[in-house]
């Protein structure tokens, strides 16, 4: 049994009073131990699926279908008292912004503090070993200074290490990272990504990464999931994905990316058009209209499939345009 | 010419806030039987008309006042000069703060400096002290009760004008305008005072309904609108009786239930505007 | 190869320094060394990328050439003219010659305007259009990158960000500049706009003959438009070369660790080695002494911080230049 | 009012205050030292509960004697003030012809500079009022015994008009205890806050002169100790009168210091805890004349026959009061029923205006009338005036200022009406027609037959000459009309039923304040 | 931070003396306090004397010199009424205007802060609504309008309160008189205060609760009782802080009138006097003091502001 499983997930959210679901029919699973990554354009769900994971959309989101089993249980049906056993404590989860998710008003050793004594129930005094051993854990220097300090004495760096340990406070089965490094530099970005890769063999947790930076996707993912307009058109593991793209959309995604790497008088090749504003209403696929490879069948209604095994793509062609090359 | 694409918007939003439109509608009515109040008064305010403090009859539809002048005329004129009066002290206290505020935004340096302490001074007058000394001071009119209210409101306005153009001087927008080598006056012109015209427009509401209140509150102290000009707060001066409050209804209910409404109106629409305006959604 | 054409811009010992938070509350000035002691020239018709983390001066460099502010120190010329020497109205006359290209879509636009107004008003003014043909004009433009006539009444918030971000492109291209500043254009974008707005600026600038100076964090899009670029390191630049030969043979070990860190989007790759530096960007305020990536340097010598490394000559070309002398000697030893 | 009375009275108070008599009144008090008096009844009120005059008026408007037991006079020039031999302070020191030369001495001090009134009609003094400064008496002030001080003025006085001035107003203060006070310090001086040492019935215990003065009473008092050992004085706005008269907070109400609004008084009258009294009606609503700028006798003349008095004395006073042309009202000893007051007649006022065009006025002309914002009741009536001096013809302009703005504005002139709420004395008309029938004065109207006639009224004691030069006086303010009398206030009075022998008046209350009770 | 706080109040130096100066020209304009003594009882020559007492014919900006230097030396002068210091007319009645002004606004907040977060958080329903028009209700009544019906009410009808003064005249007044006393007057000015504060509070607090650090609270597992009064109340004070700030002047204008309506003995009375009769040292000196109290008011929400919002440095 995966550690989560997410099905058929529906987010709606209401919009000048109409409800306009953004996350549609949304399938995935994350296996124990594994890294998934979950890539796509901005805009096209990704933190809203993991929002509703966690309970955390807000008023104007709604689940409107779907299941989200952890463990077995189902998120979705959870009260939001019994939600809390679980948040922060068998599943943890870091923002993309680092800069706005730390409380400005309090230091980091109140924001660590309070969750140690909620979760864990320790005194004072192992509340703060705690902490401190947690900060020393993802790499702060002088933990000990950094528990009084505010968050904005500390630089994004900082910042996304104290939110990781943060999350680490009851060894979390399965950690989500939204976009944990994109607003960071690349220097950074690298010593954050190795950090979370270390404490996921020390930890053996599982961690949904969300990211739109393919080069992230190729260094860290075990498996990946790619998400166009709400909806998931393929996953599979990372090695296949690049090898053998199965979607037209991740095959162009995956060439419109300007690397350092390889030839540089490349042309890059780039999508044409932008996501369509009013995708729900599409029938159809909804990359269609920017595909190269659109035909008329690509209009009508396209099954999440499998092509091989583990391999699920939306685009009734499947592997086919591989094989064309 | 605003775009209608923009209006639509705008109107849309507004639309959605109930409240404010039915709010708007009986703003607008109000407005106009106020223009209007001349020609469809049934009597001259300032005439007596009838007996003394007469309940409503089919004469005298809001009764008559203490000296038999017909009620509802009084209120028609009433709410004239309360609306000129709330209008006329937000133009004034727009303008002065408008300009102000992009001088001080703009120019910034000793100028800015300056502007704002001048700002920190009115800010600091116990604003309805200065009021009182003026009123006091000042012939009490009508013109002077506005050029009041007007004085004392602008530095709100100011400082918003001034916090609008620091953070609207800082887009892009204006840096590529002096990278094009556009001229000074078009930049302050014709990219920042447009867009700080929203905000004040909001918050010039708020000004007009205090405005409108600070009227009333100076009347009724007898240091507003003096008689035998109507006032709203002059009319209600007159309910300060406790038996006129217990037994004579007609001469104070209409007029505070009408002060009532149309400053809760302004600040309804001022509201539904703000989030209409706002361009961030 | 570029020094036959002639340098369009000079930069000679820029610095520019700002003072350190509020003006009313801090009493002595302290300064953040934005930019410190930068010397570089941009030869017509060449893309000259900067690279560098965050805050390290790379966007004051570009407001310095715009000359949208005053350096502190230092000469810019442009085509043989000083504009650090220059009258705000003596700069008006030739300021169309550069333009700039912003990073954040949703401010370099004024939201209260239609783009007919943003585009056509610039030129009007400085009559590159008449009344009977700016139309004209900016439908051109507009086509030039690549939007529909249909968006000359639109306003700025019904665009998409790659749309708007080729609205400002078409806006710098409408004064007829010789020069563009791209300050990060591409950063806010999703890939697939990237790659479109980096083919458009490449094709323009194969049509107007332009020069760019194009800023940018991300290596993968610097390298891909750049012919030259420059890695800046808190203030100052630290090497600069052909994008060719810097990718291939990085001499400073900032430039390796920065090519190190960017991720390769090639699974079978991600087991190669990297160097992962550690630590942050120090303050610019009070920057390190010596040289000033000394503190996250794992090959830093007792010298390197006392020494302040000037640009030097990297022996395999004469356009390869780089301010530290250990690395390579430091590598060779290692392996 | 009502139904609600019918309720019962509500008492919001608790009871700790049955043993405390408030007195209500609608003004602020300006001082509590005599030497600061400013002319309203409220300061006279309340600090002659302290220091008592030498006579003070009764309900009959005749003098009584406080410190005084009489003062007389044979010329009209020198008057005899003989002192109660009982009058005592509180600290039994017997009150002495010192302390009245002393208390004269103070008004005369330039040190002190009062402005309450200038006594510049006494021997002795300067045109100022005041003698040279450091002098250490007046030399028409003079102690002929213990108990005897005469007084000489500089010109003819009526004894009334002595009486009434510098009888009622002069408060005599101990010179045992203040004389060695530095005269430059007597108008700051603390001591009047808290005075040890008293001649009237209370003593201050506390106060805040806008809201309030409590008193204990004098043990010591020589018309014996008050029964009532608390009194107390509340400011409170005219309207929260009619409340404070039905909760109970307020036990007395008297006509000149506390304004009950017109409106209320039919509720007033309904509260069943209460007794109302009608007041002696003397002050009048006058309206004066620039006559420098309204030149022309016709339209003076136009506009006492263009208002119609009566209506507004039954619409506005309620009947309260009464109609009367010239200063005099029917109260007081020297009124003569013979002048009958201009009744409304606008054809009348219409023809005068006719003749006035004829002679050269102009009908555009708009009359600035200046009316105090304060009087609720007559700004109202100015309302009511302009409607109907508008259906003659004659165009007013209303202008409501404060009474400071009023009186800056009556200064300097730059009015052409000006309405003010006025008391005349009726038993001494004298000072206040004099200065107002002046250059000086309000009307700047100068008739030398008025002048005459007034003066007339000083020199002699005969009642029915005195009265005959009032008349002359009062016919031609009727005739040549530099003033209109509006109408005569008949104020309302009104006191808790559980206060006995207390009576509000006009004048007087306060005489027998030691003989109140409550049940 | 002492530094910080000195060189505030040097600042408000110049900004005090600015405002004394409008204050005295205003002043000048408004006539003599001595045109009421005009009348029959005295002789003009009398009133020269007394104007050159008070130096009343000096030039204006003499006066105003000789008034600065008095202040300085920490003398208000004497009212030319009464006679008074004025400090001590001030002193035995600002305590009852800040009683009133402070108990005001402490049971405006009282009902603005807990009815500002509960709409907040009930955005867009019915009670948010129904909470969001009582507010403005609460701003659009005339305070004056709203005392009237309250006396009506409670005095005239009911006979609950008593409408008048501070305590009951004659008895030294034990807390509960008082309390009962001030039931009508801080219900007005609370009232606005709420009505004004619950849309301010509402919107800091929506603000808020958009903001990411609120999901990570919640991401945490503590809890909604935590996220909402820890981590979104601390933040959404801020903003509320500086509007309180700068609502004191206008709370210093409401009690005037408020004062008025219930004879309340503070400030407002005193100065509605003392401006009806010209008394200059008097309204001098309350505008000097309010003005310290309002300039005063800016710097504690400023430290406040500091104390609660650690992003803030002073130097
Ligand atoms: N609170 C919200 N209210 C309304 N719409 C929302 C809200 N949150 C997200 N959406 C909409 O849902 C869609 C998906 O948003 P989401 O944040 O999941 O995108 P994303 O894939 O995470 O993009 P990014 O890479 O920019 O973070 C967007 O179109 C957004 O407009
Ligand atoms: N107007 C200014 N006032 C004060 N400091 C400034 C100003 N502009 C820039 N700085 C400071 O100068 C340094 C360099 O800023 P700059 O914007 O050039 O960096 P950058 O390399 O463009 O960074 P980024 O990649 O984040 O855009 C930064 O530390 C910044 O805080
Ligand atoms: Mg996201
Ligand atoms: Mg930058
Ligand atoms: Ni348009």
């Amino acid at each position: 049994m995966p550690l989560l499983q997410v099905k058929d997930l529906e987010v709606a959210f209401e919009k000048e009073h109409e409800e306009l679901v953004f996350v549609d029919k949304v399938n995935f699973h994350v296996d124990e131990g594994e890294i998934l990554c979950i890539v796509g354009e901005s805009g096209c769900g990704k933190s809203v699926t993991a929002l509703s994971i966690m309970g955390l959309l807000g008023q104007q989101g709604r689940v409107k279908s779907g299941e989200v089993l952890f463990n077995g249980r189902d998120l979705l049906k959870l009260k939001e008292k019994e939600l809390d056993q679980i948040r922060g404590n068998e599943i943890a989860m870091v923002f993309q912004d680092v800069m706005n998710c730390l409380n400005p008003s309090f230091t980091v050793g109140n924001q660590m503090a309070e969750a140690i004594r909620i979760h864990l129930g320790y005194d004072k005094k192992k509340t703060k070993e705690h902490a401190i051993q947690l900060l020393e854990k993802v790499g702060l220097p002088d933990a000990k200074a950094v528990m009084k300090k505010y968050p904005h004495m500390l630089s994004g760096g900082m910042r996304q290490r104290v939110m990781i340990a943060m999350a680490l406070i009851c060894r979390p089965k399965l950690l989500i990272a939204d976009e944990p490094t994109t607003a960071l530099d690349v220097t950074i970005q690298l010593q954050i990504m190795k950090l979370l890769l270390e404490l996921r063999d020390e930890y053996h947790m599982s961690i949904l990464l969300i990211t739109h930076d393919i080069g992230v996707v190729a260094e860290e993912a075990d498996r990946v999931v790619v998400m166009y307009a709400g909806q998931c058109v393929e996953e599979t593991d990372v090695h296949s994905l690049f090898k053998k793209p199965a979607h037209p959309y991740t095959e162009a995604l995956l060439q419109s990316v300007p690397t350092i790497y390889g030839d540089p008088a490349r042309k890059l090749k780039s999508i044409p058009g932008t996501v369509p504003e009013n995708y729900q209403e599409l029938e159809g696929c909804r990359f269609a209209d920017r595909c190269s490879y659109a035909t008329k069948e690509c209009y009508t209604k396209q099954e999440y499939h499998e092509v091989e095994p583990g391999h699920l793509v939306r685009c009734w062609k499947g592997l086919l345009n591989n094989d064309k090359q | 010419m605003e775009h209608k694409g923009n209006m639509q918007r705008v109107t849309k939003r507004f639309m959605k806030h109930k409240l404010a439109v039915v709010s708007l509608i009986f703003l607008l009515i109000m407005i106009i039987l106020a223009i209007l109040a001349p020609v469809i008064a049934p009597y001259n305010p300032n005439q007596v008309s009838g007996g003394f403090s007469k309940p409503p009859s089919m004469d005298h539809l809001l009764g008559t006042d203490q000296i038999g002048r017909d009620m509802l005329s009084r209120l028609l004129y009433a709410m004239r000069i309360s609306l000129f009066v709330g209008a006329a002290a937000t133009v004034i206290s727009t303008l002065i703060g408008v300009i102000l505020g992009l001088l001080s935004g703009f120019i910034g340096g000793v100028v800015d400096s300056i502007i704002m302490r001048i700002t920190d001074m009115v800010m600091s007058f116990p604003y309805i002290l200065l009021v009182l000394v003026a009123a006091a001071v000042f012939e009490p009119g009508l013109w002077s009760i506005v050029l009041i209210l007007g004085f004392v409101d602008w530095p709100g306005v100011a400082r918003l004008v001034r916090g609008n153009v620091l953070s609207i001087r800082e887009m892009n927008y204006i840096k590529a305008d002096i990278a094009a080598g556009m001229p000074k006056r078009f930049i302050l012109f014709s990219e920042i005072l447009p867009n700080t015209i929203a905000p004040v427009f909001v918050y010039a509401t708020q000004v007009f309904a205090i405005s409108i209140l600070d009227e009333a509150a100076l009347s009724f102290l007898g240091m507003g609108v003096q008689p035998p000009t109507a006032s709203l707060g002059n009319i209600l001066n007159g309910a300060e009786s406790i038996t006129v409050l217990t037994s004579k209804f007609w001469l104070w209910v209409p007029a505070g239930v009408l002060i009532v409404l149309l400053v809760i109106s302004i600040n309804f629409v001022g509201d539904a505007l703000r989030d209409a305006l706002d361009p961030s959604v | 190869m570029t020094n036959n054409k002639k340098p369009i811009v000079v930069v000679e010992g820029l610095r520019k320094y700002y003072p350190v938070g509020n003006s009313n509350t801090s009493r002595a000035r302290q300064m953040v060394h934005a930019v410190d002691d930068v010397s570089f020239e941009i030869a017509e018709g060449e893309t000259l990328g900067i690279v560098g983390e965050s805050g390290c001066g790379k966007s004051t460099i570009g407001r310095q050439i715009m000359a949208l502010e005053r350096p502190n120190a230092g000469k810019i010329w442009y085509d043989g003219q000083d504009i650090t020497a220059m009258s705000e109205s003596q700069l008006r006359g030739i300021r169309t010659e550069f333009q700039m290209i912003f990073q954040d879509t949703n401010s370099s636009l004024n939201p209260r305007k239609q783009i007919y107004d943003i585009l056509a008003t610039p030129m009007l003014y400085h009559k590159i259009a008449t009344k009977e043909n700016v139309k004209q004009e900016v439908e051109r433009l507009l086509d030039m990158v690549g939007l529909a006539k249909s968006s000359l009444n639109k306003f700025p918030h019904e665009f998409s960000g790659g749309q708007r971000q080729r609205i400002g492109i078409a806006r710098a291209l409408s004064l007829k500049p010789r020069l563009l500043v791209c300050d990060e254009p591409v950063s806010a974008l999703d890939v697939s706009v990237q790659a479109q707005i980096l083919n458009l600026l490449t094709s323009l600038q194969e049509e107007m003959n332009l020069t760019y100076v194009f800023i940018g964090h991300g290596l993968g899009a610097v390298r891909y438009i750049s012919t030259r670029i420059a890695v800046m390191y808190l203030g100052k630049i630290v090497e600069i070369a052909d994008a060719k030969d810097l990718f291939e043979n990085p001499q400073h070990p900032y430039t390796k660790a920065l090519v190190d860190a960017s991720p390769i989007p090639d699974p079978n790759l991600r087991d190669r080695s990297r160097i992962v530096i550690s630590g942050e960007i120090p303050s610019p305020v009070n920057p390190p002494s010596g040289c000033r990536y000394h503190p996250r340097c794992p090959y830093a010598k007792e010298e390197c911080k006392k020494v302040d490394m000037e640009l030097q000559v990297v022996d395999s070309s004469s356009s390869h230049l780089c301010a530290c002398p250990f690395y390579a000697t430091n590598l060779a030893k290692e392996e | 009012g009502g139904k609600k009375n019918d309720n019962g009275v509500t008492n919001a108070e608790n009871s700790a205050t049955s043993d405390v008599v408030t007195i209500g009144i609608s003004d602020t008090i300006g001082s509590l030292n005599p030497l600061l008096m400013d002319g309203t009844e409220v300061v006279k009120y309340a600090t002659s509960f302290e220091f008592l005059p030498l006579v003070e008026l009764n309900k009959n408007m005749e003098f009584e004697g406080q410190i005084a037991s009489e003062i007389t006079t044979k010329d009209n020039k020198t008057f005899t003030i003989k002192i109660d031999p009982n009058a005592v302070w509180s600290d039994k020191e017997p009150i002495t012809s010192k302390d009245v030369l002393f208390s004269f001495l103070c008004w005369a001090s330039p040190e002190i500079g009062s402005t309450g009134m200038s006594i510049y009609n006494i021997e002795g003094t300067g045109d100022d009022g005041f003698v040279e400064a450091g002098s250490d008496s007046i030399s028409g002030v003079v102690a002929v015994d213990d108990k005897t001080v005469q007084i000489t003025t500089k010109t003819e006085m009526a004894l009334s008009t002595f009486q009434n001035i510098y009888g009622r107003y002069i408060l005599i203060i101990p010179e045992h205890i203040l004389g060695d006070v530095p005269k430059d310090q007597m108008l700051s001086n603390e001591w009047f806050n808290a005075p040890t040492v008293v001649s009237g019935p209370y003593i201050v215990k506390d106060f805040d002169l806008n809201h309030y003065v409590t008193y204990e009473a004098n043990e010591n008092y020589f018309k014996g100790a008050p029964k009532i050992k608390n009194l107390s004085i509340k400011v409170v706005t005219p309207s929260q009168l009619l409340t404070g008269l039905q909760s109970g907070e307020i036990d007395l109400v008297q006509q000149t210091m506390g304004n009950i609004l017109q409106e209320d008084f039919e509720s007033v009258k309904k509260l069943d805890n209460i007794t109302v009294y009608d007041g002696t009606p003397v002050t009048t609503q006058s309206i004066f004349f620039n006559t420098e700028k309204v030149t022309n006798v016709k339209v003076r003349q136009a506009f006492l026959y263009g208002m119609d008095r009566n209506i507004i004395l039954q619409e506005f006073l309620k009947g309260k009061g009464e109609i009367v042309d010239g200063f005099l009202a029917s109260a007081g000893p020297f009124f003569d029923p013979s002048i009958v007051p201009v009744a409304y007649d606008k054809d009348k006022a219409v023809q005068l205006l006719e003749e006035a065009k004829a002679e050269g006025w102009d009908p555009s002309t708009e009359y600035n009338f200046y009316v105090n914002s304060g009087d609720t009741t007559f700004t109202q009536v100015a309302s009511y005036l302009a409607a109907q001096f508008a259906e003659i013809g004659l165009k007013i302009k209303v202008n409501t200022v404060d009474l400071s703005t009023l009186m800056t504005v009556a200064g300097s002139g730059d009015f052409d009406l000006l309405a003010v709420q006025y008391s005349y004395i009726p038993v001494d008309i004298f000072t206040d027609a004099n200065w107002l029938l002046s250059a000086g004065g309000w009307t700047r109207y100068q008739n030398d037959e008025v002048t005459k006639a007034l003066m007339d009224t000083q020199v002699t004691v005969d009642t029915d000459k005195i009265r005959e030069s009032y008349r002359i006086v009062d016919s031609v303010v009727q005739t040549e009309v530099p003033m209109i009398n509006a109408y005569v206030i008949s104020g309302l009075g009104a006191k808790s039923n559980r206060l006995q022998n207390a009576t509000p008046d006009v004048y007087g209350t306060f005489l027998n304040v030691q003989d109140w009770e409550i049940k | 931070m002492w530094k910080y706080i000195l060189k505030r109040i040097a600042a408000a130096i110049p900004v005090l003396i600015g405002i004394t100066i409008i204050d005295y020209l205003i002043m000048s304009r408004a006539g003599s306090p001595l045109a009421m003594m005009h009348g029959p009882k005295i002789s003009e020559s009398a009133i020269e004397v007394k104007a050159a007492m008070l130096g009343l014919d000096k030039p204006i900006y003499l006066q105003y010199f000789d008034w600065l230097k008095q202040v300085l030396t920490g003398n208000l002068g004497y009212s030319i009424k009464s006679y008074q210091p004025v400090t001590s007319i001030i002193g035995s009645h600002i305590g009852s205007t800040l009683l009133l002004m402070g108990t005001s606004l402490l049971v405006g907040l009282v009902i603005a802060i807990p009815a500002g977060i509960y709409s907040a958080i009930h955005r867009y329903k019915k009670r948010d609504y129904t909470l969001v028009t009582l507010s403005f209700l609460g701003t659009s009544i005339p305070s004056f309008f709203l005392a009237l019906i309250f006396i009506y009410l409670f005095t005239v009808k009911l006979g609950w309160l008593p409408s008048s003064g501070m305590i009951t005249q004659g008895t030294g007044g034990d807390f509960l008189d008082v309390v009962k006393h001030m039931i009508m007057p801080v219900s007005v000015l609370a009232v606005s205060i709420a009505g004004t504060n619950i849309r301010y509070v509402r919107s800091a607090m929506l603000e808020v609760l958009q903001q990411d650090y609120l999901r990570t609270a919640k991401a945490k597992g503590i809890g909604r009782f935590l996220v909402i009064n820890k981590h979104a109340l601390r933040n959404a004070m801020l903003p509320v802080v500086t509007v309180i700030g700068m609502q004191i002047p206008v709370l210093f204008g409401g009690a005037v009138i408020v004062e008025q309506m219930f004879s309340w003995p503070g400030l407002g009375l005193i100065t509605m006097n003392a401006i009806t009769s010209r008394d200059y040292p008097v309204i001098m000196g309350v505008c000097l003091l309010t003005a310290v109290v309002v300039l005063l008011a800016n710097l504690i929400t400023d430290i406040i502001y500091a104390i609660v919002d650690p992003t803030i440095q002073y130097r």
